[in-house]
């Protein structure tokens, strides 16, 4: 029997190495898999290269993960924002490298590297300080830069519901960049606010098919920010 | 001499988005844009983050933590609004779907070029966000900005000194002095001046040549 | 009020101009738009470019539309099978243009096209005849070519339920390539099975949402093959 | 002297197939295999038209109209399947997440290549399919397939003279009279031969050479 759901978070996380790249879900708080990232802290990997939206907030999670001085790399399409002085205490310091993307970019470079395109076009950000260094092409009389996937060794999300197959179904806006996170991992680990019974999650409404998931952790906290 | 509100800039560019059309605002004043669209017309918001058919904030006793906009403040769904992954988003945007994307500017060229992300060169650690995307995929672009900076300098200009967010991509700019069209091989075009400004006033804080139809 | 519902398959076809490229989903019968392929036939338009999975069946739908002349060439990835006779026959006689895809690749294509991706790498067909007059390069060691977006002037797709904006969802396998070809195309046409009030379909479930579709017609027909 | 049967040759494939791949059968022998894995050994069945855990076919009066594999055969799901769409169905083929495909082919070459989809150079209007795309696109590419063509001729081969499907894909074949490996560098690598047969004589219906582990 197929059984994914494991029974506690250090067992989901187990076997991360050091020198990861390590892709972490959600937008701002919402569907972000906090449990999972204080694990990591717990779990001990290091050289980490982390993929994410933001570059952290405060002094917990993927900022106290950079802290500690685990976190070699980031990238994201945002790292300033309200509460990220880690980031940039860091980064000042020369402490921490950084790749800015712009947010679609980002998506689309991790759905190419969960659908197995290698490289793709785009005209986001032809032309500028961000195409620098990138092949360049006109298509359709408009200039376009090239793009690479960008895979992840580990992923880790935040569903709704999850099933022992690994099916996920996300909440609202949650879902944002978890699905293309899931995709994108050799290792995808889940934490689930619901563990249903296989059959329970409408075939017609899995949002993450469990392809892309290999462990499950039951976390049943409340809404974001709590 | 007057000027538009923050307020008067957002209901004007309200007033200027047809139903039915899928419109992107950016944070700031674009962002108030939504609070100027009736409810009886239809126009469907999109978000970033994976969401169509926001509706307008919360009351505070209402607030749902799993509904935010790009700016991550707390927002309401409409009936008929969707949820969807954020390479799905982005495809809507890049895709060309969006008929339309309100965005904050430091800087607009008379070439449409637009200027959002960075404020220097040597600006080592921008936050370009979804801008890049959103300037270079939505059908049209709209910025609102001040006319000018705090200390009075134009941000419409001949040529960006800041670093790009994409080239040729702005259509109409609402300041709180005018409104003016980005018109290819013509440059700026003024469609409306504040009450009580002269075309030459506004000629004064502007850093490119205005024209005007007339 | 925003309202995409059209009362008759002719309004829900008008203005469908000679030479467009028609996105036909479906595979094989199930999630087939059958009446609005029928009513294609009735429309007029011709000189298309056609492109679905297969080359049609028997002489009804697409098959009726090639014999009838109005098909310039097919863009597919099987063309052969049980009762293609009318592919053949004009096939053989040169009166049809043929451009065989492989499926994951023209699945690729036109999500390309709707996401705004001119083009991308894959290593399907590398070295192969498919490959010929494609631009191939290596990436990880491997030879890929690059392939081009495939967008539609017109997608005829089949729902199951849809909304007034035009929101989606399919029934089991009737997804298979409607979704892609709604994004892809710039009028996509939807026959549904059934017509929701807003806000009836649940936003976590909206498989296409109405941003990719221009009208919806009701057909309250049966299952496929009925 | 005996062979292996159509029944004997997907039984023998579904013997190798553990529990918890994910698993795409080709048209014909291929969709035989999954009639042989255990309903207790949970594998679960990928179909290109968007369908992960496909179970048997249904009974005459149970079957669902619009639930049916790659064939447009009928088939069931089973409790814990799900659909989606085609380009997220090859992006699970493309991506490298399908553990095993099992194909039909034409000729497997011993440097793997396989030729599954054109009869000849000048047939112009042949059918891939998805071929292509599972050739290039799964971890593990599995043939099964008669030894040779009915007229006898050899379908394993130093080089494939049908139009290839895809290069240095196949890492196993079974074949009505052996099981045999493709191993880089080595080429063919016999692991069974139906019972009564030498490898002399399986080596005599082969068009390449056999190797063994012993």
């Amino acid at each position: 029997m197929i059984n994914k759901i494991v029974q506690s978070i250090a067992e989901a996380l187990s076997g991360i190495k050091d020198g990861s790249t390590v892709l972490m879900g959600g937008f701002g708080a919402v569907g972000q898999p906090d449990e999972l990232i204080e694990g990591l802290i717990e779990q001990g990997a290091k050289d980490l290269t982390v993929v994410a939206n933001n570059a952290g907030a405060g002094r917990v999670g993927l900022a106290k993960l950079m802290e500690m001085g685990r976190v070699r790399k980031i990238i994201c399409s945002f790292p300033r924002s309200a509460g990220s002085t880690v980031f940039e205490e860091l980064y000042r310091a020369g402490k921490l490298e950084l790749e800015i993307v712009p947010q679609g970019t980002l998506a689309e470079r991790m759905r190419a590297a969960g659908a197995g395109i290698p490289a793709f076009f785009t005209p986001t950000a032809a032309g500028t300080k961000l195409a620098q260094g990138k092949e360049a092409r006109d298509f359709n009389g408009r200039p376009h830069i090239l793009e690479l996937a960008l895979p992840g060794d580990v992923a880790l999300v935040e569903a709704w519901e999850a099933d022992r197959w690994g099916n996920l179904t996300y909440r609202e806006g949650g879902r944002n960049f978890n699905p293309v996170m899931a995709m994108a991992a050799t290792l995808t680990v889940a934490q689930t606010h619901h563990i249903r019974e296989l059959g329970d999650i409408a075939p017609d409404n899995v949002h993450t098919p469990g392809i892309y998931v290999q462990r499950v952790v039951q976390v049943a906290r409340g809404a974001p920010w709590n | 001499m007057s000027s538009f509100t923050r307020q008067q800039m957002a209901a004007r560019v309200a007033d200027d988005i047809p139903e039915g059309w899928f419109v992107n605002l950016g944070i700031g004043i674009p962002t108030m844009v939504a609070d100027y669209v009736p409810m009886d017309r239809e126009v469907i918001l999109h978000s970033e983050n994976g969401i169509l058919g926001m509706g307008p904030a919360p009351a505070p006793d209402k607030v749902n933590a799993w509904l935010v906009n790009a700016g991550k403040q707390p927002v309401t769904l409409r009936p008929g609004g969707s949820f969807f992954h954020h390479a799905d988003s982005f495809g809507m945007i890049r895709g060309g779907h969006i008929d339309l994307c309100v965005l904050g500017a430091f800087e607009v060229a008379e070439n449409g070029d637009i200027a959002n992300w960075a404020t220097s060169e040597n600006d080592s650690a921008p936050a370009v966000g979804g801008a890049m995307d959103l300037a270079a995929g939505a059908k049209r672009l709209w910025v609102v900005m001040d006319h000018t900076t705090k200390d009075g300098r134009p941000k419409l200009v001949e040529t960006c000194g800041y670093p790009l967010t994409a080239h040729g991509a702005v259509q109409r700019i609402y300041t709180n002095l005018a409104v003016i069209d980005v018109v290819r091989g013509r440059g700026f075009v003024v469609r409306e001046i504040v009450p009580g400004m002269s075309l030459a006033d506004l000629q004064a804080k502007t850093g490119a040549v205005l024209h005007t139809d007339s």
